[in-house]
């Protein structure tokens, strides 16, 4: 890997070059065809640190780092961030809605991909040259850089700073979010709630007291189903209840089971309760966890 | 380097423009006042000019040059002929008049907010476009012509689709509609001839190399510069097109008639006094002067649609119902005259076609205004809703009845020496389409009594018994024009003396002599 | 002398400029001083009468040339006068009998509140037609000539409120403009021809016989439809029966003395023309001969006496064509029997005006009869000016229509005879016509004495004093107006045989040329036979309408009868082609300019729109949708690149 | 091996991406993709730095990263906010771009 002057590389590289090459292609397919952007995201975080490592075979070793502190560390994670803003678990419809999106795209994806792959095939570029010089000249790789971006590329160095400053305060500017109307006093909420008539108390607090008090798990009501009242919004909104009604109708059960045994009494009733808990969302509940 | 005149006095309506789109909204009458003192003092510098030309000099004075776009050799080139100078004569004197005219036609309505600046734009535009044509009359620059000839264009289309006539029939809406409609067509009909005029623009600098209309006439002349027959002649009918567009010649004519029917009479007159005179203009200097081989060899085709034009545009006139409409028509066959008359290729033809230009635009001028005070007072453009109004204005009549005897060429008023000349001119080289031409006096006869007989005679209708007579600004518009009228028409001499030396450059562009008389040509 | 020609326009020019633009502090003086300027020019054209008499015959003609009017390379019009014998006889003309007449008005015109106005535009027209007259060339003439028509129209129409004077005055200028094309035409066939259109050079070319006949001929043809407009020949001729709308003084002077004489002037003017082209010289012989017989027809006709009148002009002025058609035979006396008619027929119409002035403007003869008792100036008069017309001898129309009679008998051949003939049945029936009009009018029973139809009485001339269902009272009329009928009557008595006796023809002879016909019939058997249709005619008229008595109510009458009221269809015929055709016309025009030309611009307009409006559909909004295009478009553009590459 | 075969999957994985963006619909998605069809670039320059001998192909690989971490950052603020504002991720809720 020192010396990378000739026109051929290394059955090792070629080796890491087959194997990872495919995991980074499935990755990338994997960004674009799986449904939830949380999986997406760490699909393409994993296409990138296969580039970091193609780029550390490549002799470009700063940016090989940089790839992984940058990209995969700070801009993935940002994704990841906003992923989890505005909902982690809520998956793509797979139904298309643009008639004839999917073909056209196709059809030009194939289309640039041959014509990509052609000009590739086309261009003559046989040999080449490695980077052993280039990287010796300066001492180094890192200092090689060093000496372009502060001389030839000082210009474009600088502004792009100016252009990360401008994006920071963009993106402060984008998402600050000024309050534009008074914030309403209690007394104003109180009376809405009267005027609406739908529900005048507080609403009731989340949790089984005693067993679980999650922000997440819904209240129950008496008869022992969940209240999705008692849920913030935020939670109902993403389907993100955790439901604990069957486990303590379970338990009542249990407990009845035991009086039954106890006292040798036969309750059916019971039985219709537990019929009645819907068993809903199955896999939700599993996402949830 | 001596003082810039030509510049200044196509700057001066510029700089007014601005000043008065600046004035503020209260102050409406200052605007106004302002507008017409930009426009007199535009008047006094097309007077020097006038003066300061020299018929018998170089065919070419007061020039400026100074290079503008170096890469493509685009100069900003100015220089005045005799007919350049009769033009802007022409347009400097009617400018003031349509502003007068236009006192009150952009006041803003009751509904319309404080805010809003109709009259500033109003005069702002009218007076954009007076810089405009006066510095297109001026421009040897084929691109400086080009981009004025284009330029001109969005004032008058902001004219025409914003200030419309408040006189129409049917609702305000329809009448936006109509307005819009008009002030579109009239753009797009333009931009179209405009473009393909680009493209021969564009093809002239690919055969030519340079922009500069002296040079590569010079150059023609010279045989410097050899232009295959067909390039010239595709050239040659990419400008001509632009320019029959905007002369207007039959069948490109459609647009006149809305353009002139909707907006208000003023603005109609800038239109077709002002304006079109571009066109015509063009033709003399650029058509001619650039393709003389092309021009001949179209000659025999432009005669006959020029025929067309004066013959359909006073037939139609007779058909009209709208008097505005039946002006434009009118003008519509007089500007097949001016056609006529210039391709004729004869001294008389074009020295006539040259004067027909300015005496078209001071009798239409004449004839339109006094119709449009005419239209304000009874709030139709409809000839049946008038009746009898001699009676109740006499004045009004007296001076309606000056401007359409000036629309039909009646001896002793300008246009009578203008048109006989362009017959004159044609006969003497195409006696049948001399001829034919002739009817057109006949009908312009019965076109312009008709609208009379119709209008002004005969007993007053209810609406018209108490029509005002003209007031006192109206007089003052009016009276100066017929003045002007009669004094071209017993006196033309002024005007002839610019005009004749440069339609003998003309002639000897197109390498054409009169045909000599057959008398002197049997001895 | 030379200077003074022009003070002979711009004394009437200043007069018409003044009182038209003056406004109404004029009112009180403006017809005064409009009489003034008339009478003005009156005098100076005296002064250079009698200068002129001075002189000898050759060196008569005066020029005064003012400045040039069109200088245009190749082209030249001056503002010039000229001034010889022949313009001389039209100037004391119109001079004189127009100030007579301005003074005549001053009485008619006595109640109409525009008679400011009405002097204005009498002022314009004697300008005018001194213009026309004075002319050195052609184009200046052609200045005049539209410049009386100009005036005749404004006169026609001078009561504009009524529908049928406007439609006439502009019927009028629109026939008249047909001829003008036709001066305009001959002018242009000139330029090109000679290369000017000055008198002398061109006559002098035509006589020289340095153009082709052919030419000349068509430049003869074009000076007769010119004529035929303004002194209303047939084909030309309906404008004159309407243009009666107008007052009666501008009947007199415009529509019988002076403007339409005016194609006579222009044929007598170009004689060297006409003689170069003996084709042409046909054409207009034959125009003046059947001019003078259908003039005749419908004067036989017509109820309205000063449509009659109209009549017995329009066949008057054929007897001057038929004269200026037949050459130097004929120049002298088509002049002489124009300055004659002149004054007869002149007086003829101020005497019809002050009939109407005394019976509150009825024009209809049948209701007219008796009134010589009423009015024995007007009755005097009009019978003097009825008797010099009928070429009564030793009145002026005798002299000077016995003379036309020969001449065309002189013209020798078939055509000699054909033409004499024509012009003798002529004599005839305008014998006929005129003495059924003296009946109806002066002689009979009283058919006035019911009211007038109130019908009737609103439609005709509101004139000087109309009181529109009030009896007329018969009555002579002011001093202002009977002066001129009197003047007018001396004319009509003694001009003939001054002429005749004073050397009209030796004194035209410079300008027209003259040459003795030799006639197949005897001058004495032309003057008797003259006088015998004469006599026969107004036999027929006195028993056909003094021996009985005249209906109120107009009999169906013959077919021709009829016809001849109605101008012989003349005006159906222009009606159903020209006006009914020419509206279909401009309709389908109208409808053709709106469909097919502006059609094509908004079909075009209208398919664009169309197709972006499909084309719109691709921009549904969606970024995804349009991302695909752009790929596409990257794609087609690497393609592209590639391509060229290869190639 | 050859290093032309980095260029080829550096094409693979642009069209991925590229693809990606025309059939996704979450913004965020679809911005990820965009990351990768930038990425794909990235070792296309690498990949020519390496095959010319040259840091300058390295140097620009480095400038698009920054570049693309500053539109990340806004970009994702311009999700956020639309988010807020529409409740929604999804690029075709926002179709007002057609007349």
């Amino acid at each position: 890997m020192s010396v990378l002057a000739a026109s051929t590389t290394s059955t090792g590289e070629a080796v890491q070059f087959w194997v990872l090459g495919t995991v980074a292609v499935i990755g990338a397919l994997c960004t674009i065809l799986l449904r939830k952007a949380v999986h997406s995201a760490l699909c393409l975080a994993g296409t990138m640190i296969i580039l970091a490592v193609f780029y550390l075979a490549n002799g470009a070793y700063f940016l090989g780092v940089v790839q992984i502190v940058v990209y995969t560390g700070a801009i993935m994670m940002l994704f990841l961030f906003v992923v989890m803003l505005v909902g982690v678990t809520a998956a793509d419809s797979v139904k298309e809605t643009i008639k004839g999106q999917r073909w056209w795209a196709a059809a030009c994806a194939l289309g640039f991909g041959i014509l990509l792959a052609g000009g590739i095939g086309n261009a003559s570029l046989t040999e080449f040259d490695g980077l052993g010089t280039a990287n010796a000249a300066y001492g180094g790789n890192v200092e090689g850089i060093a000496a372009l971006v502060f001389t030839k590329y000082v210009f474009a160095f600088e502004i792009t700073g100016a252009l990360l400053i401008t994006a920071a305060v963009g993106a402060m500017v984008l998402t600050h979010r000024e309050r534009t109307e008074r914030a309403r006093t209690q007394r104003e909420l109180a009376e809405q709630r009267v005027r609406e008539g739908t529900h005048l108390p507080p609403l009731p607090a989340p949790g089984v007291y005693a067993r679980h008090n999650a922000v997440d798990i819904a209240g129950l009501l008496p008869d022992g189903t969940p209240a999705d009242l008692t849920v913030i919004s935020t939670l109902r909104k993403r389907g993100q209840i955790r439901d604990v009604s069957g486990e303590a109708l379970a338990d009542l059960k249990a407990l009845e089971q035991r009086s039954e045994e106890r006292l040798g009494r036969d309750r059916e009733d019971v039985r219709d309760i537990r019929d009645q808990v819907p068993d809903r969302d199955r896999d939700e509940e599993e996402a949830s966890r | 380097m001596s003082f810039p005149l030509l510049t200044v006095t196509a700057a001066v309506p510029a700089v007014g423009a601005v000043l008065t789109a600046a004035v503020p909204a209260a102050r409406r009458t200052a605007a106004k006042w302002l507008a017409l003192l930009v426009s007199l003092a535009t008047l006094v510098l097309a007077a020097v000019v006038f003066a300061r030309f020299e018929p018998g000099g170089d065919r070419y004075q007061l020039t400026e040059s100074h290079a503008w776009i170096k890469d493509f050799g685009v100069r900003y080139e100015l220089g005045v002929d005799g007919i350049g100078v009769a033009l802007i004569g022409l347009t400097a004197l009617l400018i003031p008049f349509i502003v007068l005219a236009g006192w009150h036609d952009a006041d803003p309505l009751e509904t319309q907010s404080k805010r809003w600046r109709p009259t500033q734009g109003f005069f702002a535009l009218i007076l954009m476009v007076e810089a405009m044509v006066i510095l297109s009359f001026e421009a040897t620059d084929v691109f400086l012509f080009y981009i004025l000839f284009e330029a001109m264009l969005i004032p008058m289309y902001f004219l025409i689709g914003g200030f419309g006539d408040r006189a129409h029939s049917g609702t305000d809406e329809n009448a936006a509609a109509q307005r819009s409609y008009a002030a579109v067509k009239f753009l797009l009909y333009n931009l179209a001839g405009g473009l393909i005029m680009l493209a021969a623009v564009i093809g002239l600098y690919v055969v030519a190399g340079n922009f500069s209309l002296t040079e590569i006439a010079e150059a023609r002349a010279n045989g410097q510069l050899d232009m295959a027959t067909s390039t010239e002649r595709w050239l040659f009918l990419g400008f001509f097109f632009a320019f029959a567009v905007k002369a207007p010649l039959w069948p490109l004519h459609t647009w006149l008639p809305n353009a002139m029917g909707e907006a208000t009479a003023p603005v109609a007159v800038l239109i077709t006094a002002v304006v079109d005179k571009v066109g015509t203009f063009a033709m003399l200097r650029f058509c001619l002067g650039l393709f003389p081989e092309a021009s001949k060899w179209a000659t025999p085709a432009i005669i006959v649609l020029a025929l067309i034009s004066i013959v359909y545009g006073a037939l139609l006139a007779v058909g009209q119902r709208d008097i505005k409409r039946l002006v434009a028509y009118a003008s519509i066959s007089h500007f097949g005259f001016i056609i006529m008359g210039i391709f004729a290729m004869t001294s008389q033809g074009q020295s006539g076609a040259t004067l027909y230009m300015v005496n078209h635009g001071i009798s239409t001028a004449a004839l339109m205004l006094v119709a449009g005070f005419l239209i304000s007072r009874r709030g139709s453009r409809l000839i049946a809703d008038y009746g009898g109004v001699q009676k109740a204005a006499p004045v009004l009549a007296g001076t309606f009845l000056i401007g359409g005897l000036a629309t039909l060429s009646l001896p002793g008023l300008a246009p009578f020496v203008s048109e006989f000349l362009v017959l004159v001119g044609t006969f003497a080289r195409y006696p049948v389409a001399g001829i034919v031409a002739t009817t057109g006096i006949v009908l312009a006869a019965l076109y312009v009594l008709v609208l009379y007989q119709r209008t002004m005679t005969g007993p007053a209708k209810e609406e018209t018994r108490n029509m005002p007579d003209l007031r006192a600004r109206e007089l003052v518009v009016v009276a100066p024009l017929i003045a002007v009228l009669i004094l071209l028409g017993v006196y033309p001499q002024p005007l002839t003396d610019v005009v004749n030396p440069a339609v003998r450059h003309t002639m000897s562009d197109v390498q054409q002599k009169d045909p000599s008389p057959e008398v002197e040509a049997a001895k | 002398m030379d200077n003074l020609i022009a003070l002979l326009v711009a004394a009437p020019l200043l007069g018409a400029a003044v009182l038209l633009t003056g406004g109404r502090r004029l009112d009180k003086a403006g017809h005064w001083l409009g009489t003034l300027l008339a009478a003005v020019s009156f005098v100076i054209g005296l002064v250079l009468f009698a200068d002129m008499l001075g002189k000898s015959a050759d060196d008569r003609t005066l020029h005064q040339t003012l400045y040039t009017w069109i200088p245009v390379e190749g082209f030249q019009a001056d503002i010039a006068f000229q001034l010889d014998q022949l313009s001389m006889t039209f100037v004391l003309l119109i001079t004189g009998v127009g100030t007579l007449i301005h003074v005549y008005s001053i009485g008619y015109m006595e109640h109409d509140e525009r008679r400011r106005r009405f002097f204005g535009y009498l002022n314009l027209f004697v300008a005018a037609m001194l213009l026309l007259v004075l002319a050195d060339n052609y184009l200046l003439l052609y200045f005049g000539w539209e410049g009386v028509g100009l005036a005749s129209y404004l006169l026609i129409g001078f009561w504009q409120h009524k529908p049928s004077a406007a439609t006439a005055a502009k019927k009028a200028f629109l026939v008249n403009r047909v001829g003008d094309m036709g001066l305009s035409i001959a002018i242009m066939l000139m330029f090109t021809t000679f290369g000017t259109f000055a008198f002398g050079p061109v006559l002098d070319a035509a006589a020289g016989g340095d153009a082709s006949e052919g030419k000349l001929t068509a430049v003869a043809l074009m000076l007769l439809l010119a004529a035929c407009g303004k002194s209303a020949q047939v084909p030309l001729q309906s404008w004159l029966g309407d243009a009666m709308e107008g007052p009666t003084p501008v009947s007199a002077l415009i529509h019988a003395a002076t403007m339409v004489t005016a194609g006579v002037y222009l044929i007598v003017r170009s004689a060297d023309i006409f003689n170069a082209a003996p084709d042409a010289q046909l054409v207009v012989t034959v125009v003046g001969a059947v001019t003078l017989l259908f003039g005749a027809i419908v004067g036989c006709a017509k109820d309205d006496i000063k449509k009659a009148l109209a009549g017995s002009t329009m066949s008057q002025i054929g007897y001057m064509v038929l004269a200026a058609g037949l050459g130097p035979i004929g120049y002298a006396f088509a002049i002489m029997h124009l300055v004659t008619h002149g004054f007869f027929k002149a007086g003829l119409f101020l005497g019809a005006g002050s009939v109407m002035h005394g019976m509150n403007d009825e024009v209809d003869m049948r209701k007219y009869g008796g009134l010589r008792k009423y009015m024995p100036v007007t009755f005097v008069t009009f019978g003097l000016g009825y008797l010099a017309i009928i070429g009564f001898p030793g009145l002026s129309g005798f002299f000077s229509k016995d003379k036309i009679i020969e001449a065309a008998f002189a013209k020798g051949g078939t055509e000699g005879w054909i033409l004499g003939a024509c012009a003798l049945l002529g004599a005839a029936i305008t014998a006929y016509y005129m003495t059924r009009v003296m009946i109806m009018t002066f002689f009979g029973e009283k058919r006035w004495q019911p009211a007038p139809d109130p019908d009737k009485a609103a439609s005709v001339e509101p004139g000087a004093d109309a009181h529109p269902g009030e009896l007329p009272h018969p009555h002579e009329s002011p001093k202002s107006m009977t002066l001129p009928m009197i003047l007018l009557a001396v004319g009509s008595v003694g001009a003939g045989a001054f002429f005749e006796y004073a050397g009209f023809v030796e004194w035209l002879e410079p300008v027209t040329g003259f040459e003795h016909g030799h006639s197949p019939l005897s001058a004495a058997a032309v003057t008797t036979a003259t006088v015998v249709v004469m006599l026969l005619g107004v036999g027929v008229a006195y028993l056909q309408y003094g021996r009985r008595p005249v209906p109120a109510v107009a009999p169906r009458g013959s077919l021709l009868t009829r016809a001849a009221r109605r101008d012989l269809l003349q005006d159906d015929f222009n009606h159903v082609v020209f006006v009914r055709g020419g509206t279909h016309l401009t309709r389908s025009l109208v409808y053709v300019d709106h469909s097919l030309v502006d059609g094509v611009v908004n079909g075009t307009a209208a398919s664009v729109g169309g197709l972006s409006g499909r084309l719109r559909k691709l921009q549904n909004g969606y970024a995804r949708s349009y991302a695909v295009s752009m790929f596409g478009g990257t794609a087609v553009l690497i393609a592209a690149t590639l391509l060229m590459r290869a190639v | 091996m050859n290093p032309v075969n980095y260029l080829y999957l550096a094409a693979l994985l642009f069209t991925i991406g590229a693809t990606g963006v025309l059939i996704r619909r979450n913004a965020i998605v679809l911005f990820m993709c965009v990351e990768l069809m930038l990425n794909a670039c990235n070792l296309a320059f690498v990949a020519f730095s390496r095959m010319h001998g040259n840091l300058d192909g390295q140097v620009i690989a480095f400038f698009t990263m920054v570049v693309a971490a500053a539109e990340v950052v806004v970009g994702l603020a311009i999700i956020v906010s639309v988010f807020r504002a529409r409740h929604s991720a999804s690029v075709d809720d926002a179709s007002l771009m057609k007349l």
